[in-house]
């Protein structure tokens, strides 16, 4: 019964119901023996689950992991991270030059720049879904890494930027940058992040994977009822950023982590389901703006067969 | 006398014992290995012994490589990449030449200098990426700056070895027939240090190359760099091999001009 | 043993080209640069093959000798990276000849060429003369049948080479050797040599072959005889050794 | 004869016109100019002058660098590295060794691998990142293989220029003495182009230290690249700095310590 | 221009040397190698400054010359990348000596050393005594009051020494200059210089001087008073030169 497994990890707190459900036993009750791979970028995490170096994990919907999904490597089979009306969500910033040069509001974009880290990243999905809504033009620059654009912001070499609310926050802290309004507004639903594992896993491994999203759900769960719905009051969070202390900020101290945890929170598909409706919709846009295969269908990308589908 | 030979008893020819060791190129061998390469290739990914995960197969970069030509994207990526490669180059080589040349003359330049170079070198310019943000801009500025960087290292290094290996009894020579100290820097010091530098400047040059990729993270649209960074973020790899080997034909191309150079420049060698 | 050598190189370096070489004698080979002398070296020691005609060496090579063709190198060509007595070693290990029998024979050849004291000295600690002296050493320790040897003192200051041509005469009067001695110095040549080989300029052709009778050891400078041999080699080579002075080197 | 020079008329010292063009290095002015970068950076930060995210206080990296030994993050950072840095090098060189000893000595080899090499010397290797994860997997092998590849090639280049410069003379002696094709190999080619492969070797490890970060963007844990990165992407510049510094000691020791291999190894030279 | 030197060297090296070059005349130094002929040469050219001592200039450098005390090195120093035309016209270009008035000088040089044919080949086409006999005529091309010749032969082969030789007594013969000449070799000493200077191993001392008065142009190889003076040096120079063979070179 007690089957390895590795599951990839970035060190972000959107990643938690995976520390949890290691650190409080539920994969280990699910008969999962789960060791934990982490990366430094989603994109390597990727192509590591297509080479099978790694069996499970949670990232954003990127062109990559579609093009991966193409070449029958990969399948979608859960939800994770989502925007919820009410929970503070990703943020929309505007450069503090920009701002003090009346860039207020989203409306006021037509003809900024808009930073992104590679074309067909969720940035640049965000940045068009923006753009789309207010019928204006955005340049995207590309600028491959977070660190790079948190720099371009600061000295205002981009003028608009849509992220985290647990960099976000800091960031409008400092002043260096200001909040101007919320990706809720253009995107509702948004699934941000998804569960993935190879093709191989989920078509052959069925009760492995399930026991995974078994035991992943169980960690959505205590991550959502302590850090959202407050199940255990102040005390209950305390001992949650701790867990998440273990994985996250690790060479911060605690008092100074957690802050940037507690900013982080977001709600996680509870029950890892999935809103396809999104995921389609995101699906489209990479496909008209021509970064996917015109073929690729809901179906190459995503395996329904696990998780409630949302939208569908 | 090779009557001799006939009619002398226990006569024998010397053993040969000599040979070996000059290997002489052979141009087309270097061409059928090419040719091999790829045949394998597109062998193994046509019978799906090696997975289209692994490799592309070599036909499909080529229509790749066609389209891209096609749609005159290739001039628009092969562009701007171009000019950073020439701007940057230029700035790094012309920097790490004087700094160079200083080095090799002065004592207190080299005491100051040499020291910093060393530390300079093992410094990875892609973890710097935030910071020429900050500090050139998203710009060409940053573009032309980080390859001047990578450039101007290596380029210092070879310019003062060569310097330092420029024959010092021609120095003397100019010295003594009363040559004023810049005379001996232009007419002796610079041309005795050129074949250094120049060769110096053929692993410059393949640095530059490999830095595009890393200078057009910093918000390129068009640029052979941009071009395979997108293709590797959407995992398409008829497009990444297709970026590569543009990138492997310049890195040829510009040892081969660098070669063109030398035997211009330097036909005075024996 | 009998070395009888003969060869008929082809295509403009040498042409038609037929030596002797007695035992137990000094041959030396004269002639203006570019001539061909080094060629003719290589073809004897078989480290090339002459396009046209032969090389042949008469009867076996006497027992023990390890290496019966040995050169001595105009540049010494001593390994800096390793001690006099590494050197010499080198060309034993082929054979098999190690620890105390290599040492024997190591301590041998350095006492022949006064270099005991300088074993475990490094090439870069000696001088060109003592480097010159562990090249002979060195060829001395496979006990050749003919010292091949190409201009071995031209690397050489001209007091040195003073000192090491009497040595080398002192070395063959104790035990005579067969050598080809390959030199651009008449002066040497008239020292060393039983027999003076005069070849042309390219393409080289022997042109004259003058035999000394003069035992090496009673030859000196200032020598009268001595004096008219050189003068007339000289002679045979002044207007040669100018015009291949004056012509433009290719390269 | 001093009393000459009084008594005659017209005399005087001829005037002296040489020296100069010998450079010899004073460590303390190396010194000395990193004191004072680091004090006008500390300086400059404290007062504003250059803005905090231009540069961190040098202040803050040593602040940062204490906690970073003291919560012995540093050395869990820095074993996982080295083990890599050693590891991959160790292959690279190794490979690149044999393959530029292979090159210097066979004619076909030569021919059919030196193109090869001068077409793969130009490709960057973090443009093949997602690759190198199908190829090698996700574990220390994908970073072994970056670094391996990152020093093969400038190895085999610096080799078999080594080997070329072997003087032939030598190996002519080798040879005229009945030496085997083997004993000439190891006892005169081999170590006659340990100079050239030892210099080449301080690139090669350059080399190594840098592609450190791109290896660790393969999915590590700890390292100094995996430091220095999420130090980037944080935009944590005193982290940054303190990242990149070791890796500038780094690249410092390793080269000195190249230095007293050659000392020892190469004592014979001249 | 009478040019008196004194020097009183320091340290190892030189030891309290005096030497007197006339006017007009050859002085040659001869001494066994490392006994610092070439520092010597160097303190009066003015490249280098003895520890203690001076050297002193008498009267003024004659009209015309550019560069009073002037090298003929032993390597022939010419730069490999400027032609013939190009090495000599780079001593006179800081003289602002340009265009015709150089092309003027330049051909003047090259007729007295018989290099007008040569006049746009590069150095690496030329041979040895080619190269050295352009760095003869850049040497005169400064209208030198001294000519300090450091083993200017010692880079060629013996038949092309000889040849140079000639070369220069028939220069000299044919309008004198002075000149200060280095040399290991006793026999061209003994050829070219009208005071041969001997001097003693590290630390260098003036061992003996030897004036020769036998006119340059009747010295021949064989001449009969020259080769007793060769022997007088070479008796007086043997023994240490066998001693500076056998020093262990500390580098
Ligand atoms: N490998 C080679 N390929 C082509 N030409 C060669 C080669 N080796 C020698 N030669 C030519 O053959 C001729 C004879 O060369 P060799 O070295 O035998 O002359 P040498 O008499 O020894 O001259 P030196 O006195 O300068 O040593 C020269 O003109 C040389 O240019
Ligand atoms: N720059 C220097 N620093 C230290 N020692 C030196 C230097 N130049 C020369 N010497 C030493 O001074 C001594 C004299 O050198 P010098 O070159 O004058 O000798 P030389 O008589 O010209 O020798 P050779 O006949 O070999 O040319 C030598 O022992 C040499 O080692
Ligand atoms: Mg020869
Ligand atoms: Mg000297």
């Amino acid at each position: 019964q007690n089957r390895s497994i590795k599951v990839g990890a970035l060190r972000f707190t959107s990643h938690s119901a995976s520390f949890i459900a290691l650190e409080r036993g539920y994969f280990a009750d699910a008969g999962l023996n789960v060791e934990l791979e982490f990366f430094q970028a989603a994109q390597p995490m990727a192509v590591a689950i297509a080479s099978g170096d790694v069996d499970y994990a949670v990232t954003a919907i990127s062109g990559g992991l579609i093009s991966l999904a193409d070449k029958g490597a990969i399948k979608v089979i859960g939800g994770a991270l989502k925007e919820e009306a009410g929970i503070d969500g990703q943020q929309i910033l505007a450069s503090d030059a920009a701002f003090q040069a009346g860039l207020t509001d989203p409306a006021m974009l037509d003809g900024k720049t808009f930073a992104v880290t590679q074309s067909g990243s969720s940035f640049h999905y965000m940045g068009s879904q923006i753009a789309m809504a207010e019928g204006i033009d955005l340049t995207f620059k590309p600028l491959q890494k977070v660190g790079a654009i948190i720099g371009a912001m600061r000295s205002g070499q981009v003028d608009a930027w849509s992220i985290v609310p647990h960099i976000a926050k800091p960031l409008a802290g400092s002043g260096a940058v200001h909040i101007i309004g919320t990706i809720q507004e253009y995107i509702p639903n948004y699934q941000i992040t998804t569960a993935f594992t190879s093709a191989n896993n989920a078509s052959d491994e069925r009760s492995q994977t399930e026991d995974f999203l078994t035991a992943f759900s169980k960690g959505i769960d205590d991550y959502n009822s302590t850090m959202i719905d407050m199940a255990g009051g102040d005390a209950g969070v305390d001992e949650m950023v701790d867990l998440i202390h273990k994985y996250v900020y690790t060479d911060r101290p605690r008092d100074k982590a957690a802050p940037s945890i507690i900013n982080g929170t977001m709600r996680l598909s509870p029950k890892a389901a999935l809103d396809v409706s999104s995921v389609q919709n995101q699906l489209s846009w990479f496909q008209s703006e021509g970064l996917v295969d015109e073929s690729i269908t809901l179906d190459t990308l995503v395996d329904s067969s696990y998780v409630e589908q949302i939208g569908a | 006398m090779s009557d001799i030979s006939a009619v002398s008893p226990g006569l024998r020819p010397v053993t040969y014992r000599g040979g070996g060791f000059v290997p002489s190129p052979r141009r087309w061998v270097g061409f059928m290995v090419f040719v091999l390469l790829i045949l394998l290739a597109e062998w193994g990914t046509r019978t799906g012994w090696i997975s289209q995960l692994t490799l592309p197969k070599p036909s499909d970069v080529l229509v790749t490589f066609q389209s891209l030509y096609d749609s005159g994207l290739l001039f628009k990526h092969l562009g701007p990449s171009l000019g950073r490669l020439f701007m940057g180059a230029l700035i790094g080589v012309s920097a790490g030449v004087s700094v160079g040349v200083l080095i090799g003359l002065f004592t207190y330049i080299r005491s100051g200098m040499v020291p910093l170079v060393a530390a300079i070198f093992p410094i990875p310019k892609i973890a710097l990426l935030p910071l020429f943000v900050i500090w050139f801009g998203i710009g060409e500025g940053s573009k032309y700056a980080l390859i001047a960087f990578g450039t101007f290292t290596p380029t210092v290094v070879a310019t003062y070895g060569a310097v330092d290996n420029v024959d010092r009894t021609l120095i003397r020579m100019g010295q003594s027939f009363g040559l004023t100290w810049f005379s001996i820097v232009r007419k002796i010091v610079l041309p005795g240090a050129m074949p250094g530098i120049l060769s110096g400047l053929r692993i410059s040059l393949a640095i530059a190359i490999i830095l595009l990729v890393a200078a057009e993270m910093l918000g390129a649209e068009y640029g052979i760099g941009a071009y395979i960074l997108e293709a590797g973020s959407l995992y398409d790899l008829d497009r990444l091999f297709a970026g590569v080997v543009i990138l492997s034909v310049l890195g040829v191309l510009v040892s081969a001009s660098i070669g063109l150079v030398e035997n211009r420049l330097l036909k005075w060698r024996v | 043993m009998n070395s009888v050598c003969h060869f008929y190189g082809a295509t403009e370096v040498l042409r038609d080209i037929s030596v002797e070489i007695p035992n137990g004698r000094i041959v030396c080979l004269v002639g203006p640069s570019g001539c061909g002398k080094s060629t003719i070296l290589r073809f004897l020691g078989g480290l090339e093959l002459p396009t046209k005609g032969e090389i042949m060496q008469l009867g076996d090579p006497p027992e023990g000798s390890l290496n019966p063709l040995t050169y001595v190198f105009q540049d010494f060509a001593l390994l800096p990276w390793r001690t006099v007595r590494g050197n010499i070693s080198l060309v034993l290990e082929d054979h098999n000849i190690r620890g105390e029998k290599a040492e024997a024979i190591i301590d041998d050849v350095l006492e022949r060429t006064k270099l005991l004291d300088f074993k475990n000295a490094l090439p870069k600690q000696l001088s060109g003369g003592m480097k010159q002296r562990v090249a002979i050493a060195r060829a001395l320790a496979v006990k050749p049948a003919v010292m091949l040897m190409d201009e071995p003192l031209s690397a050489l200051d001209s007091q040195t080479r003073e000192l090491l041509m009497e040595d080398l005469v002192s070395l063959w009067t104790r035990q005579p050797f067969t050598a080809v001695y390959v030199t651009h110095n008449l002066a040497e040549a008239v020292r060393l040599g039983h027999k003076v080989v005069v070849l042309s300029r390219r393409p080289g052709q022997v042109r004259d072959i003058v035999e000394i009778e003069t035992p090496l050891a009673e030859r000196k400078t200032g020598h009268a005889e001595m004096e008219k041999v050189q003068d007339k080699l000289w002679d045979l080579m002044r207007d040669e050794a100018r015009a291949a002075d004056e012509e433009l080197v290719n390269v």
